[in-house]
């Protein structure tokens, strides 16, 4: 168990805790939020959500809804659109065809419901990392608070005494941290992730990981995660969907769109070891193309 | 631009012309000069001045062998240490006065004093500005002046911006058709219009500098035989409305003078030299003296002979102004 | 259809997907509408200094002749065929001397952008003659060059020198650091790296420059064409101005500003194609 | 001591690490060293003049006077305390009319940077405007607004203006979309992500349109005194031009040089200040 | 066995072979080149190297020799100086003291002999895929031989079909990939590889590692390569060289260094099942702090 003061340096190489605790809603109806007072949990809905950049269709017939403060992983093959579909999520594409509803109500351009951390950092070259972080702070937050938030995250991703720095005086996992905290910041009803924890070592993966699932815990907010970890997927998310072309009907038409939609049985922190996320991971290494047993 | 070469043969003529020179115009719109130099095998270049500064500034410079400025500009020029010299007069004008609107309520020079009045520094309207006030007994500290380029200072008059402008044509002859009024004239004040060569060209090829004072010659008599032909190419070069380029011609501008410089332009001269000296454009008075000793050539002028030059319908189409190559 | 496991909520209609939305707001609905857009402005200017001139009558013919008063003015001059000539040799003027100064200053920009040695050297004196006035350079170059076609054009060729040079000088320095790391690690130097990495990610600061440079071409031009001559459009404008033919004067400045815009236009285009090829 | 398992010849020496190479250089060898190398070219230049002039001889002093007769004209004049009074009221008329210029012209790029409508109606009319000459302002702006100090700050404030529309107007055309997308994403927009995200984006080609400006309000400035002014460099440069005083006249350029070449230099602190902030 | 001709593409989804069969040279020599005739392969020596940026010193007494043709990984946690160390070797930081040689001489400022996969894809963005791969190619090619080497590996990476589009254009894997085949186009001497599959999934990973090594068998060039996956840098290194403080020793200067530095036994490609790697698993896991039980 980590708590939210534990702090996190680069040279810090003590042995985690285990993972937190907290248990998510169960899938597949619009549970309740299971978040503090005060925290908004909410659901996501996609109907027929498709995508095409010219003539080349990435994405077609998504549909699937997301319960308030449920984790969503996406897995898939690089290129095949898992970055699209949570850009359509944010609202920051226009291109998209079908339709998508946070909370009933169509998504808007640039959400303000949602909080994304991009796949690439995209900090400010120009800011500090705290000024960086503060960028995500909600408008409504008091000054006072948004300092308070900002230092707590700050110190949680490891990066207190990284505050003042540019972004390019640091490292490109520091960077990443620095852009994860930022989107945290948002305390968002719906947060999209991109890879967040791609370019980070087993260790500070492991303390974002609970990091990620603490906030959550905290907040109920619900989560869509893109990540290549199939193992990542399986102890962090309750439900994993896997986008692809579908491998039985190699005549269908051109687009990724859902391959498998699994739920991942059983409370985090989950067993490594059970049976039925072995299943599940062979399935999804099956689905991803690769032969698990070489795992 | 020079051609420093002492016993060269000129192979150029670099020679201007000038709305403010009506004689150009004609020589130019007829192909003379051209023609008479041909034998000698030398070319004829134009160069237009839009005013005697410019006129100045390029015999400095030696861009041109000829320039023609007023009399004070002449004698600036030299005054400042330009080798220049005045070989001829082209004519006396009278163009500059000072102008008032229409419902001024200022009668007299006298009653300028206190009030603002827009001139162009060192041009001809600004010692004939200079000299009337002086006449009624004031200065220059006594009125506030605008230093502004001619035509705008009609604008600023026409605005009511200034009280009096020193006005020079043919500008003022278009604000008088608008209505404006010369408050004052007195053709004595103005300094004629003189034609000037560096002295370079002066001293070594004094055979066409005669020829040019030939030419200006029979211009001379041309114009004063016609007048309207006068006014008519005026018009044409200086883009003016036909009337107000016979108001210059016929009421301002007088042909009928002696061209050798001599004790009026010299008398004329004298008086503007105080102002270079009083406004700081030249060091001591002894300098303007000087200038004024050494400033003519009547020579050419004294020996004067007119050509008599068939010329060509579309000389001015065929002459080699400046840029046009052909 | 789709393969999964536990699927939930998931509805997948057999409609194949609407071709993406375009968003080309206000320019796409009228063919032309851009241009039309751009024209409300100057139609309404126009419309004003009308009813300032010839129907409130608040300016005289002469302080603000009425804009029919211009227009026949232009269409004299175009019947004696002078208009053409006033246009054209303004026209190649600028367009020489443009051609002329951009180059320098891209060369001149580019030297003292990369190498700091040059840059030391010369950039003081270049900022001092970049503060020396259009009009200060007039009897200087008629001294020194003398009063033909060269000096207009050179005169007009430093006009366009200095926007042109400050803008890829300063851009230069700015250019993604990353990116010009990668093209060294590559084996890419001087004038190979300039051409592959950081020129191109000036492009878009060079363009500004060259459109500066275009427009004080123009802006020159008429201090060029102070150097005695007896065509051009800044010449029809001294002249007018001293004249006191205020419509002319007038018609010179519209066919300034028209034919500055013409030209930025087509440098516009230009840059566009540049950077889609660039950026 | 380190804890390797296969260490392969890794020595470990005891000597502290070095301090990081510091690489300036150049201007880092000699105190003052920039200053010093900046000053070579403009110190030949004047020692070429020296031996066009009173050495060889080959300008007359009204051609092209010696260094030193200009020295002592400035002399003169500044013995008179008229230099003095030039300087100041030309400075003064620069830096307001420039001060004016940069601020509506950041305002107006910014806004037609931005806002796709607002540039579709209002950039070809901008464009139009900036292809008017200085000199063609003179007699507009002696219609409009008469001949006081006013007018000539406004055509000084006109000539600052464009360079800094402009360049504020391309950047902004290109900023990092990424970066924006970042700001948007975050709830940012208008004026906040204008001030967040694209402004200190295109701080470094908004200097270079400020220092562009700088010059041009210079540039302009001589233009403008030609309104009806009786000091001010500008009206020294036109008045010692008209009475052929060459002396002057190069005394004027060499100040109006000068004290452009200062003002950049101030501006240009200024831009390695908001640098070192923004970029 | 994956053939250099086999295609990839995001929506491929079958298995792949096992990895290439090619063995590296022992490590602790200056073991001759394996490579083909035609390419060289150079031993890289660090002698002492440290870095520091103002006060805070980031690398300290960095003392290795790598034989020409040796794969080493280098591992450690995020901001630890793995990047730093890499730019130091391919002569792109000026900062560092100590000494590094190539092949017996001192590295170079920008060093000809070395090519770089920077940690961020760093493509140009006005140029296609294709010309961006094409910036790697070594000068001497020729025009044809260029254009056949950029095929051959955009084939390879999967980005044939995708060579006109622009880098902003693909997904955050398609332009790491395209950053990896730059470099390889190069065929330096020495291959810097910083995290050059951290944003792939599990198939393509597979694909971009057996890629690596058969390009390594081929051309015996020497990599140094940064990872964060424990695994990834058993199955393809001679050596991993772990970087971080000294646990032993929390007094020690400031600065990571040598922390582990352990040579994996077998050729490639290596069964993961065996115990002899499954003991430096656990070595190196628990040298990132990590306990190797979880995973
Ligand atoms: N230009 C710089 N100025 C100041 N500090 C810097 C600079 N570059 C790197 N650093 C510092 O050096 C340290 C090591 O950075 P480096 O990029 O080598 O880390 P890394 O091991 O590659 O980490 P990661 O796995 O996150 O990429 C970091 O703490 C960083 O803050
Ligand atoms: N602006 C664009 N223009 C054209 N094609 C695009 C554009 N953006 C994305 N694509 C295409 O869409 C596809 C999906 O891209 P996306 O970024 O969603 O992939 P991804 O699943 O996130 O991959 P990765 O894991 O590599 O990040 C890619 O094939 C890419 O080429
Ligand atoms: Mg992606
Ligand atoms: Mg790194």
């Amino acid at each position: 168990m980590i708590s939210p003061a534990s702090t996190l340096t680069e040279d810090d190489v003590t042995a985690p805790g285990a993972a937190t605790g907290s248990s998510a809603p169960a899938s597949g109806s619009g549970a309740a939020s299971t978040g503090r007072p005060g925290y908004t949990s909410l659901d996501v809905r996609l109907d027929g959500v498709g995508r095409s950049f010219g003539e080349h269709t990435v994405l077609r017939d998504v549909s699937l809804t997301v319960a308030p403060g449920e984790v969503l992983a996406i897995l898939g093959s690089s290129g095949c659109g898992k970055s699209t579909l949570l850009r359509a999520v944010g609202g920051l594409d226009t291109g998209s065809t079908g339709q998508i509803l946070i909370d009933g109500s169509p998504v808007q351009r640039y959400d303000e419901r949602t909080a994304v951390g991009f796949q690439e950092p995209r900090l400010l070259p120009w800011r500090s990392i705290y000024k960086n972080v503060s960028l995500g702070l909600p408008r409504s937050l008091s000054k006072a608070e948004g300092r308070e938030r900002v230092d707590e995250l700050l110190e949680l991703v490891g990066l207190r005494d990284r505050a003042s720095l540019r972004p390019r005086e640091i490292s490109g996992g520091m960077a990443q941290r620095a852009s994860l905290a930022r989107a945290l910041a948002r305390r968002p009803g719906v947060l999209l992730l991109d890879e967040p924890f791609g370019a980070l070592d087993a260790l500070t993966r492991l303390k974002m990981q609970d990091l990620l699932l603490d906030l959550h815990a905290q907040t109920g907010t619900t989560v869509l995660l893109v990540t290549h970890d199939v193992d990542e997927a399986l102890q962090l998310a309750d439900r994993v969907l896997l986008l692809g072309r579908n491998p039985q009907d190699p005549a269908a038409a051109e687009g990724a769109t859902i391959a498998r939609l699994l739920e991942v049985p059983g409370t985090r922190p989950r067993d490594r070891a059970s049976a039925e996320l072995a299943a599940l991971r062979g399935e999804l290494f099956s689905g991803l193309g690769v032969d698990s047993h070489t795992h | 631009g020079s051609d420093g070469g002492e016993d060269e043969q000129l192979e150029t003529l670099n020679i201007d012309f000038a709305t403010y020179n009506p004689l150009s115009l004609i020589i130019l719109e007829n192909g003379w000069l051209e023609e008479e130099l041909e034998e000698l095998d030398v070319d004829v270049k134009w160069v237009q001045s839009q005013g005697s500064n410019v006129a100045n500034e390029n015999l400095r410079a030696e861009n041109i062998h000829v320039g023609s400025t007023a009399g004070s500009a002449a004698l600036l020029n030299r005054a400042v240490g330009a080798d220049t010299h005045t070989i001829m007069i082209e004519n006396q004008p009278e163009w500059s006065a000072l102008v008032i609107n229409e419902d001024s309520d200022i009668e007299s020079v006298e009653d300028l004093e206190g009030a603002s009045i827009a001139a162009t520094p060192a041009t001809d309207p600004y010692f004939f500005m200079a000299r009337s006030l002086q006449e009624a007994g004031l200065s220059v500290d006594d009125v506030e002046i605008q230093a502004l380029q001619h035509a705008d200072g009609r604008q600023a008059l026409a605005n009511g911006d200034v009280d009096a402008w020193a006005g020079l044509d043919p500008i003022m002859a278009g604000a008088e058709a608008d209505g404006a009024e010369l408050l004052y004239r007195n053709v004595d004040f103005n300094t004629y219009s003189v034609v000037n060569a560096t002295g370079d060209f002066v001293e070594n090829h004094p055979d066409i500098a005669q020829i040019v004072v030939n030419v200006y010659e029979q211009a001379r008599e041309w114009a004063t035989e016609n007048p309207e032909g006068t006014a008519e190419i005026l018009a044409e070069y200086a883009g003016i409305e036909p009337e107000i380029a016979e108001a210059v011609i016929t009421e301002r501008t007088n042909f009928d003078i002696d061209p050798v410089p001599g004790d009026d332009v010299y008398a004329a001269m004298e008086a503007a030299g105080p102002f270079f000296v009083e406004n700081g454009d030249v060091d001591s008075q002894d300098d303007v003296d000087e200038a004024l000793e050494s400033l003519f050539h009547p020579e050419f002028a004294e020996n004067r002979e007119a050509t008599d030059a068939e010329g060509t319908e579309d000389a001015a189409d065929e002459a080699d102004i400046e840029e046009t190559e052909e | 259809m789709t393969d999964t496991l536990y699927v939930t909520g998931a509805s997948v209609p057999d409609a194949t997907p609407k071709p993406p939305r375009r968003r080309n707001r206000l320019t796409r609905k009228v063919p032309g509408g851009g241009l039309l857009i751009g024209a409300v402005v100057p139609v309404l200017l126009l419309g004003l200094w009308w009813l300032a001139t010839d129907v409130t009558g608040t300016f005289s013919q002469v302080q603000l002749p009425a804009p029919q008063a211009v227009f026949s003015a232009g269409l004299g001059l175009f019947e004696s065929g002078e208009l053409f000539e006033h246009m054209a040799i303004s026209l190649q003027r600028v367009l020489l001397g443009f051609a002329i100064g951009a180059v320098l200053g891209l060369a001149l920009g580019a030297l003292l952008g990369l190498s700091s040695i040059a840059d030391g050297l010369l950039h003081p004196t270049v900022g001092a003659f970049r503060a020396v006035p259009s009009l200060a350079w007039v009897p200087l170059l008629l001294l020194w060059v003398g009063i033909d076609e060269d000096s207009k054009v050179i005169l007009i060729a430093i006009g366009a020198f200095f926007p042109v040079f400050t803008a890829i000088h300063s851009a230069l320095r700015h250019v993604d650091a990353q990116l010009v790391e990668a093209g060294r690690a590559f084996g890419f130097h001087g004038v190979r790296l300039l051409g592959t990495v950081q020129l191109p990610a000036v492009v878009p600061s060079v363009f500004s420059g060259l459109r500066l440079a275009l427009a004080q071409a123009w802006l020159f031009l008429v201090a060029a064409e102070l150097l005695a001559s007896s065509e051009g459009l800044g010449f029809l404008l001294t002249e007018s101005q001293n004249n006191g033919r205020t419509d002319r004067l007038l018609l010179a400045i519209v066919l300034l500003a028209l034919l500055g815009k013409l030209t930025d236009t087509l440098l516009g285009l230009l840059e566009r194609k540049a950077l889609k090829t660039w950026a």
